[in-house]
């Protein structure tokens, strides 16, 4: 660790503490009632979404999911304008449109997260493919979970990532559940990272609970895409502390799966870590005090925006050439 | 009449085929250890065991695909799809293979699959998780459409379609898992395809429901009678095949109709429904065929959006006053 | 004005939009060495290059999703699909990708991909590569589907569809790429979306074809005229956006309507045509909204059964004969 | 060789010789106009489709795909009725409502040809689905070329199965080419069969030209499925040597290619080997004429039957508890 600055640690803590706060203030507030659709959280899988997005550049996009915030936040994405698309207020990233499972931002190249598993992915070798017709040096990242990859989308979109060589790295968060079935029960293969051989691009696991760890593939993954190499598949091996929903009564787990894992848990581990590496108690509350108040601001920005109009549903349906509205 | 839930009347249809029946089973995602995430299938497995309530992997092609070819070998699986949505990770399979299969190989082949899956706005869920699917495959020769309203229906028409011989899409509305009605215990209560059922009579318009817009067409009849209007609310219960006879029956009492479903207005199955009125039954109307459905919008997940998008009792009830604009 | 081919046509819209803006490529199954299975991009490899015109794996979902992501990023790919047959097994990444986009992100993602398909029964190509998969979007908010008639209008309307911001499906008939007829040099002619032609004005009655339909309906309205029934003929060019006006002005006028395509009946492009005129326009009928289409069969590979499922001129003429039965 | 009866190896080249010759005549009965469709020949690749269906019992099922016709001949289908399918017969196999494509006779275990690349490999799964739910020992067996393991349908089907452990061969039968497409820029991989790896189960390679190399790696796949050891994927390297359909102007070949695969001609090199194990020129040329009048008879027949009533293109949509006809 010692070969990263402080101010870098800092910032991974800073992003992986950002997401863990999101989400539990999310749930929160989904108790309370400002946000009224479902959620997904990524509790336990902050680092993955942290060490892969770190890697890339501001112009580089992404692709995430379901469970995506922390994709989000860690790709630069603003706590209050996704809580104000949690709430539904118009000041929120889609608008009120689209909720948790459809927030993206294009200035920062997120391109959206994703309601359908594995949705995702072709999208991604789709931008990677313009990145290379057009010969930016720019790369296209893909977050999906173990269970997209046993979607036909994740292998046509690989096989033809692989074909053409493109700027893309397909980054499979393995939390061993896809909702309440164990990745066991879902496919026969243990490692998923083994899936690229038949795409001819390499595949490499990774602590996904360890944020360098995820950093420093992810990086080389990139680095690769960049000098047109192709790309990389990379399983990040990590777990779910929440339900996959709010509200999932988690009748699938194993018996003291949990408590191991929580063990791990990214913030307390890269937390202790950072204590290590020499970082001070204050400094880091400074942080996590920081963080809060982030979130209370957007919490506040949330609640305080206006709701949409009406005729704004009629909206966005198509291109301005038609006024963006339905026909 | 000992009352359930439409969930439960669904649930009851399939323990009761299963025990009925070695070759009929049940496979989808998490339909097992999770009890179905709706929870319709819940201690099915405890039951029936892991053979029979099968959790498949996140691969809409090959619940179908699977599905298919175990129906062409003799099994009656039930392949359960979680959204509506997700109906079009499996389009080919279900389009070309399933839909086709009788067709294609002169007879042969028996297909019979019945494909459960949810239909409908189930609040804030957005554009793909949201949508009604009905019309979708309407216009494919080879399947079955069915909407049950009630929990009875629900029960009848999904032991037709288990105990048929056709692949059948059978679409569940979740906003209707809970509705509690009166379903009958005998073993064998089943309902035909293509048999609309005329759940309130009436002679001055009739109202066509499709799935959870019956309940809403009845509330807006209770509004109408109000008003003096007498609404006539057939549940369609089947798209494909459809009633024809008794839809045309009705408009030619009351002159009047309209077509309610959660699906989007345009080409939804109000589309085929209306067209076939203005078809062979053009005669007997004294106004427009009024169709009232989703907005041609995906479905926003804002609550006021989405509200504002959907069709609701009010819209049935202006609709219906709007052929007597003097009584307005 | 120079006569070519519908299938020239398509290929110079292609290859002046790809000569006047790089953005523009095109890709798909043996779009290049081959040529395309039809023939439509022949030579096009040698102009462009392997970049701009790639040949795909087999792989529907990838194009079109692979589609989608570059037109986010600012391409405006034209993505062949080779039988409007396998859409479906794109049709997650079609209906719920590529159409909602735009809305679920705050109308941020601009998705200006042309999704290229052929349609339609080339002749005893059996039920997997006849359909006319016309009406199986049409539910689907977000997309626009197009449905040229003429070469000049495959020309224009495809300009329209690369240079516009939205996603597009284009369906090109196979039994009219042979088709001739005067196309625009002008580089700059485009056909813009939403706009119904009047080929044949009548005042008897109004023939609204879709596609092939259109020719057949030529035909038909020559016949009829020889029995002193006077057709209009509408093309109706884009079923989304249909231009309702256009159609209903037509209706006002000969009140009587048909509706031919060749897509099945039930629950084809017509269904919604018909559901709209019903509503909008039933105060001009005299009669019922007829819909002269395929039988609700699979295409049947024999040709006599194909040529029986399939809706030909002689449908038309009987059609609009029978709204005058003293006539005949 | 030698291992083998002279009356299986006979068996061997009568399959073989009547695939060859079968769609010889078809070819012709085309061009002729008896036939009105498409037909995708495989002539070159006899021995994938003899040597896999030998290894099969007649209770074991096959899907196929739209170049089928070899592997219906091989299960035992019958050339009158396919010849009279193709000629749009009501006496074909489906009564000419399928044509080419849709060829199926369940009672041979024929599932279908299919139209739709990929598209009967997960019915395979499921017929396997079937067997192994009923504890039958039968075997599903899924023909399907090159092209096809880029589809998604292959990738779900194949891990369902892996998963599973279902009684099912994926028989990948790689003539080069999809269309007009060389394999080698559809996929980034060579040896397909490695692909087996993503869904742990085993994949081999065969000399696609050699029907008994062909039968004895089916014939221990389908051993492996009988006792319930679950899938194998083998990768069958072969050669078309006509057109993707019959038409084709074959632009994409590369040059001397044809002349190298024609030196393998699966059907001559068989004939010679059948020389070199003792049976005679009398002999074979005996099971030649039999298959050349069998083919007689079968376009004669074909010819004779008369063309379906309208009113059939009405039924079979539904089951006959609907009377089969349309609504
Ligand atoms: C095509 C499709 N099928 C099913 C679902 C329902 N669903 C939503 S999330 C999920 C589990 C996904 O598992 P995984 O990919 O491992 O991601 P995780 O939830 O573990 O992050 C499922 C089945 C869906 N959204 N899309
Ligand atoms: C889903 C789908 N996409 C495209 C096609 C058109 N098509 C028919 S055969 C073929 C090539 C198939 O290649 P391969 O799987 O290698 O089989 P081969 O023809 O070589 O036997 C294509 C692209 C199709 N039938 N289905
Ligand atoms: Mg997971
Ligand atoms: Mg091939």
């Amino acid at each position: 660790m010692s070969k990263y600055s402080q101010d870098f640690l800092c910032e991974v803590y800073r992003r992986m503490y950002l997401i863990r706060e999101f989400e539990l203030r999310s749930i929160e507030e989904r108790r309370r009632g400002l946000i009224p659709g479902f959620i997904h959280s990524c509790v336990g899988q902050e680092a993955t979404a942290v060490g892969a997005c770190l890697a890339l550049n501001q112009e580089d996009v992404i692709t995430s999911t379901h469970r995506g915030h922390g994709h989000l936040l860690a790709k630069g994405g603003e706590p209050k304008f996704m809580m104000a698309e949690l709430a539904a207020r118009s000041s929120g990233y889609c608008r009120g449109r689209g909720g948790s499972l459809h927030i993206a931002d294009f200035d920062l190249g997120i391109l959206g997260a994703n309601g359908i598993v594995g949705g995702g992915i072709p999208a991604a070798v789709g931008a990677a493919l313009a990145f290379s017709m057009r010969k930016e040096k720019r790369v296209a990242l893909s977050f999906f979970g173990d269970g997209a990859t046993n979607q036909g989308s994740f292998h046509e979109a690989a096989n033809l990532a692989g074909l053409w060589k493109l700027p893309v790295v397909f980054f499979c968060e393995n939390n061993l559940y896809g909702e309440g079935t164990p990745q066991s029960k879902q496919a026969p293969i243990c490692d998923l990272a083994n899936r690229s051989a038949s795409y001819c691009f390499p595949g490499v696991i990774v602590d996904g609970n360890d944020p360098i760890a995820v950093y420093e593939v992810t990086r080389e993954a990139v680095e690769r895409a960049r000098r047109g190499e192709g790309p990389t598949f990379i399983e990040g091996k990590t777990y779910r502390f929440r339900g996959h929903y709010e509200g999932d009564p988690q009748v699938y787990r194993l018996p003291g799966e949990m408590e191991e894992w929580l063990k791990k848990d990214p913030i307390l581990t890269f937390r202790k870590r950072l204590l290590d590496e020499g970082e001070t108690e204050e400094a880091i509350r400074e942080i996590e005090q920081q963080v809060q108040q982030k979130l209370d601001e957007a919490v506040a920005f949330a609640t305080s925006s206006p709701v949409p109009q009406l005729e704004d549903a009629l909206s966005g349906v198509y291109a301005d050439t038609h006024d963006g509205k339905v026909f | 009449m000992r009352e359930i839930s439409y969930s439960e009347a669904i649930r009851e249809a399939m323990c009761e085929e299963m025990r009925r029946d070695p070759t009929v089973f049940l496979m989808g995602e998490d339909v097992g250890v999770f009890g179905g995430v709706w929870g319709v299938s819940h201690d099915m497995l405890a039951e029936f065991g892991e053979e029979r309530v099968r959790d498949t992997p996140i691969s809409e092609i090959a619940i179908i695909g699977a599905g298919l070819g175990a129906a062409m070998m003799g099994m009656r699986p039930i392949a359960e799809i979680m959204f509506g949505d997700f109906l079009m990770c499996a389009g080919d399979q279900i389009v070309n293979q399933v839909a086709k299969a009788r067709f294609m190989s002169g007879g042969k082949a028996q297909v019979p699959l019945t494909i459960r899956v949810t239909t409908g706005a189930p609040g804030s869920a957005a554009a793909q998780h949201s949508q009604s699917p009905e019309s979708w495959f309407m216009n494919i020769p080879g399947l079955k459409i069915v909407v049950p309203a009630t929990p009875a229906d629900a029960k009848g028409l999904l032991k037709t379609a288990i105990r048929g011989e056709d692949p059948v899409i059978f679409l569940e509305h979740k906003m209707l898992y809970g509705e509690v009605g009166p379903v009958p215990e005998d073993e064998n209560f089943v309902v035909p395809f293509g048999q609309a059922n005329i759940i309130r009579e009436g002679k001055d318009v009739t109202i066509v429901g499709v799935s959870i817009m019956v309940k809403k067409a009845l509330q807006a009849a209770d509004v109408l009678a109000k008003e003096g209007i007498e609404a006539e609310v057939i549940d369609v219960r089947t798209l494909v095949p459809l009633d024809r006879e008794t839809l045309i029956r009705s408009v030619a009492k009351t002159n009047h109709v309209i077509i309610a479903h959660e699906a989007h207005k345009r080409a939804g199955p109000g589309a085929e429904i209306a067209a076939m009125l203005a078809e062979d039954a053009v005669e007997y109307l004294d106004g427009p065929i009024v169709r009232v459905a989703a907005k041609n919008v995906p479905l926003p997940y804002s609550p006021v959006l989405e509200n504002y998008v959907l069709p609701n009792v009010n819209d049935i009830v202006e609709a219906a006053k709007s052929f007597w604009p003097g009584k307005a």
